[in-house]
């Protein structure tokens, strides 16, 4: 079941693919790659921006977590992701869905509850799942994305050998969720069992209001690695290279060596929790901050100093975003929403004798349940 | 009297009771600094300062175990776990040890915590996130567990499990925090383990319980312009369970129908109809239905969704086929 | 057929499929070197080597998902959890996740999982160390749970559990391991969500499930010589839940009791009870009755476990008792 | 509620007080303390093999986990303690209640499951609990103690300021409880929260069979500390000299500071898992390292070559313990049963309307239920 495609994750999302192999370290001069990053991100930006907009419209259900802020991340990571790598995330996963390759408009579709949706419209913004990118899901309980992904790292290893050529797995999780058990098990059990997987800890400062310093004890989490013995790093996620490079180079020691690894990428978030968070716990001091940390204008700040980006390439670029994301958006509008008739075929994968597929109010049993029963 | 909404009413008896007892403290995630999810708890932080309104690290096991133990030593946590999904995390510490404290140690300890938390589909949440699993401490010897469905019930039954000496698991529902209904205004506290006779009724005895009891109100008013007279029984507790009242409501109507957010099958309602069909054998003109969510991961989808949750429609087409299979006469 | 034990029928089914299908693997606590805490698979990290006998930190919450994820792409992962009342702190796992992943990602990802883990009181090992909480999986669609009885079941269905496509949680009894029964020597294998007529009889039903099971048979083979005809109904599946079988017997018998060792209030006998009153309404001679534990976090004292748990001498009254009151005559 | 006696813990087992203030450091020529831990080690060594002889004539049921080869670590421990402080352990913990002060008649008696019991019966042998030394309850879900024990302190620093009279909690838990989430999670919070409670890891090398290295990433458990900055000390468990001091110390820095500490103390375990574990998977060389660690033996020849003992007091010391041992099995067996019409008088605190009292197969309602109804 392993996948053994070792090609190098392509940027889609800007409807442009990356060819840069991903195998040595990028380059603070390599135009193409830190132009694509920059496309990729403010693709996600729009993206997230649609996403908001659509939630309050009401095309959009439930919770509603954005990736504002936090794109040099989502797009430096996946691209030194392999396409046969698995990923495993959170709830807060709309640019990682689109970074590891999915369809922005089946992904806007999930978000709609609509039938082509990554997940058929059964996840929504919390549970996407693409098993042609190999993106294991999106999950809305905290820490409860880490056992599976370690247990994913657990069949690589049943079936691989260490190698380049070995998938490994990416298991992203935010700051608040290095308190819960999950985490502290799942990491003992990857070092234990020497799994390979890198384990990336999003730090955004905040888990939903509550800051790092008040929620743990140890607040660089980067070395909570150490009670496993896991070598733990911590990166500036608002750099897009600095994240590219770092995982480059720690994904191959996870593919080559089969062991587990340790990242915590510094990130800001630049918006509430999710779209309903009006986010009031904040000063104006730290909203100014955390919008200093934007690592879009930080981007284009470098870009336009390097020469790589004019005032004109940049309206293009966000001009083609927009328009792409609309197109998104009209295709999730345009798609049907899943069939009612289907609502007992996902229960199972094959479904079972007596299963109970009955709808609210049913009776348990209807005049052909006891055709064959034995007189009084 | 005042009109209130059940997350007000439950705001005001939380900083109520806090007011009067300093050994009562609230403890959970995002409570302080966020004012709450769900903003239950909006402006304690700042009325009681962080001593008493304590946020914790996202580790529901953690704190509702370190709840425990603050209970043993007599103060009195009024915990909050987000939604009931976020309590499987904790769930040894509630079934294995809060609930069995008292008795293993052969009653020398006691746990007066109170785990607030909400249940409740309909949101579009998905799967993991839309549960009603209180059958689970529903089943379980050691504790209890109330469900208030209206803002009054919500003052009372907080105010109760407050001041119970054991752990009580407090049922809230997302649907019905926005609710709105009368709160008398004086120290008003209601006994647990006793059901409420929502509304009497001679035809047919509808029982319920949380916000599916705004459902059974809904239809049985509508249906009182057929002609037809439900009686409503809101169980307000799940555990000690009021089984004297439900079984004498329906040996009087000889009709009864559940409905229930949660699952049919295990769900609460088969032990409510277990108990009908033993303490009201031959009273029963018809057999106890049941309406309950179709059993399914609850789907993102809102027309999947709703298509799965039980609902008043539903709820009165039942009564009708109940009636009619009864030679019902209006 | 040979006789073995259950313990040793679980042994060699597992031996057997694991040598069929290279992607088995155990996972567990204390399953290798310590030869598992009841040593279901002693000997098998020795036939199969640590990567496919995996003894694990103890976390179960981790290592039940750690079967999970790698179920999800592939492996057939059974997992021990050594007793139910550790599988409490893994609850997420499994009812938020292994349950969850296929229907929530709309069909694309399934969880090839077995958990086996044993319940069961009467071994005086106090209050959380004593529970048969089944119930709490039996309520959660997307999990199946199986509960054999005695060893051919425990082959057949073990069997069926590894081979299946989705998750299933395999009900053992500490009480059980120790029992002898004929063991079919072929590729036996049985299927999911069907119940078993362990004895026909003509006079009244009992229906039960696993360690139960055998109280209820023992029970039918004394009454039968009291000319009294007892139809034993051994469900071997809470979910998906045969209540068809159920039904059809007590249209036959008009008689129906349900023993079983968890607690009775939304305990398994309750949705067996309201099943019952559903579809055998019309043919029922008396209420269907419940033979389940009392309601108390179970003692360590001999005596006093003895009395909460329930036994063939109540199950036999209990009988006699709806006998009476139907005008039965022998 | 918490209690304000700050008396020094006395060694109570040997029939004997132990009137040095618990205070400062013990000294090895200390020839009175000395003498005291050997006696009371020695009486919980009989004790056990009491509980084991008494196990096999199934005069205890259920599990039954002993501290043979743990005894220094029990008494070094338990001396360092007030009786105000607050004890939570494990199912393995005959000797901590004994050596919190808990009468030892009565705790065999609760390994009968009998009324005298220190929890009147209902515990056994892994549920002792005696409110009145404080004794919180042995604990028989691996790390379940963890969460209340934290707790505990909670409601201690809530109510007390730091202080040499503050009560504080100890919190004892094996090796492989380190694994556990519930062990993360609470570090975390006595970490945040700044709470007095040490937390001791009695490190016997083992689970059941499995070892620490296999089980743990990081295997020098005391490490585990610095995931929350807690400070973590790792002592030698077999001398009961040298647990004493660092208990002393740790536990006034608890009191003193309202912080938690982490405390590893090696000892190794003389037989199996529980009575029942005949330890197959140990092999002969492993058994032999163990005793040549049994602490008994090692204090008995340091007390002799300081000339603190004689045979004759050896003898002396043991035959007392096996009179006091068997007195308490005496006890015990005539301690009568606890009453049946009790079993549903421990549910809850106060019983409570509609309670659910009925013993197996009583119908749900009986003549007497309905006597108010309503005609038909
Ligand atoms: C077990 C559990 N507890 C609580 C929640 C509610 N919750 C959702 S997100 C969140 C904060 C998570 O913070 P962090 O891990 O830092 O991730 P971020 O949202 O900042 O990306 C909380 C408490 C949950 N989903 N699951
Ligand atoms: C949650 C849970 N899982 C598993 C068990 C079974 N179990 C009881 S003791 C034990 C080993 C504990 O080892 P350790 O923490 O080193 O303590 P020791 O017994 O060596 O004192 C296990 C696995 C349990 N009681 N609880
Ligand atoms: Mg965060
Ligand atoms: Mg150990």
């Amino acid at each position: 079941m392993v996948s053994r495609n070792t090609t190098a994750k392509a940027g889609r999302v800007a409807g442009k693919a990356n060819d840069s192999k991903n195998v040595g370290s990028g380059n603070q001069n390599d135009k193409d790659l830190l132009l694509s990053f920059y496309e990729e991100m403010v693709f996600i930006r729009h993206f997230e921006l649609k996403a908001s907009e659509m939630y309050q419209k009401a095309r959009i259900g439930g919770y509603c977590h954005l990736n504002l802020g936090e794109e040099a991340t989502v797009v430096g990571m996946m691209r030194a992701t392999q396409t046969q790598d698995y990923l495993f995330t959170t709830y807060r996963e709309h640019g990682y869905a689109i970074g590891k390759g999915s369809d922005p408009n089946r992904v806007m579709a999930e978000l709609f509850g609509k039938a082509d949706g990554v997940s058929r419209g059964w996840g929504g913004s919390m549970h996407l799942f693409d098993s042609e990118t190999h993106l294991m899901g999106g999950y809305g309980i905290v820490g409860g994305q880490i056992p599976p992904a370690t247990g994913a790292a657990l069949a690589i290893s049943y079936k691989n050998d260490p190698s380049p050529d070995s998938p490994i797995v990416v298991c992203i999780m935010g700051d608040g969720t290095t308190n819960i058990g999950a985490f502290h098990e799942s990491l003992n059990i990857a070092a234990v069992w020497k799994l390979p997987i890198v384990y990336v800890i999003v730090n955004n400062f905040l888990g939903m209001g509550t800051s790092v310093d008040m929620a743990s004890g140890e607040p660089e989490l980067y070395k909570r690695g150490a009670s496993y013995r896991i070598d733990g790093i911590r990166i500036n996620g608002e750099d897009p290279l600095e994240v590219y490079d770092t995982c480059l180079k720690t994904f191959k020691a996870a593919r080559e060596e089969h062991r587990p690894f340790l990242i915590e990428a510094m990130s800001h978030r630049l918006k509430g929790h999710s779209v309903v968070d009006p986010a009031k716990y904040r000063s104006a001091e730290e909203v100014k901050v955390a919008e200093q940390h934007d690592p879009i204008p930080l981007l284009e700040k470098k870009l336009t100093e390097l020469g790589h980006l004019k005032a004109h390439d940049i309206a293009l670029i966000a001009a083609k975003a927009k328009e792409r994301v609309k197109e998104a958006a009209d295709f999730a509008e345009q798609s049907p929403n899943p069939d009612i008739g289907q609502l007992f075929s996902n229960v199972y994968s094959k479904k079972p004798a007596n299963d109970f597929c009955r709808l609210p109010g049913e009776p348990l049993f209807d005049e052909h349940s006891f055709d064959t029963v034995t007189e009084r | 009297m005042t009109i209130k909404t059940y997350r007000q009413t439950l705001h005001d008896t939380l900083a109520e009771e806090m007011r009067k007892d300093p050994d009562i403290l609230l403890i959970g995630e995002e409570i302080g600094h966020f004012e709450g999810s769900y903003k239950i708890t909006a402006g304690l932080l700042a009325e009681f300062g962080p001593k008493r309104v304590k946020d914790t690290p996202i580790a529901e096991e953690g704190f509702t175990g370190a709840a425990i133990g603050a209970a043993m030593l007599g103060l009195k946590p009024v915990v909050e776990i987000m939604t009931i999904n976020f309590s499987l995390v904790a769930m040894d510490q509630i079934i294995n040890h809060a609930a069995k404290i008292h008795a293993m140690f052969g009653g020398q300890a006691n746990v007066p915590l109170v785990i607030r938390t909400p249940g409740g589909g309909g949101q579009q949440l998905g799967a993991s996130h839309s549960q009603n699993i209180e059958v689970f401490y529903a089943h379980i010897p050691g504790l209890k567990v109330v469900c208030p469905s209206n803002p009054a019930d919500a003052k009372g039954l907080l105010k109760a499990a407050i001041h119970d000496t054991d752990p009580v698991l407090f049922l809230e529902n997302l649907g019905l925090y926005g609710t709105k209904g009368e709160v008398p205004d004086e120290d008003y506290v209601l006994e647990i383990g006793k059901a409420n006779i929502a509304k009497s009724g001679t035809d047919i005895t509808v029982i319920s319980y949380s916000k599916a009891t705004t459902v059974a109100l809904e239809v049985a008013n509508e249906l009182a312009h057929e002609q037809i007279s439900v009686e409503v029984i809101d169980l307000r507790s799940l555990r000690p369970l009021d089984r004297k009242t439900v079984v004498e409501s329906v040996r009087k109507t000889s009709r009864a129908v559940v409905i229930e957010d949660d699952w049919l099958t295990y769900g609460i309602g088969a032990e409510i109809a277990a108990t009908i069909q033993e303490g009201a054998f031959d009273y029963l003109d018809a057999p106890v239905r049941r309406v309950a969510a179709a059993e399914v991961p609850v789907p993102y989808s809102k027309p999947l969704e709703l298509a799965s949750l039980p609902d008043a429609v539903t709820l009165s087409k039942v009564i009708h086929q109940v009636l009619d299979a009864t030679a019902f006469n209006r």
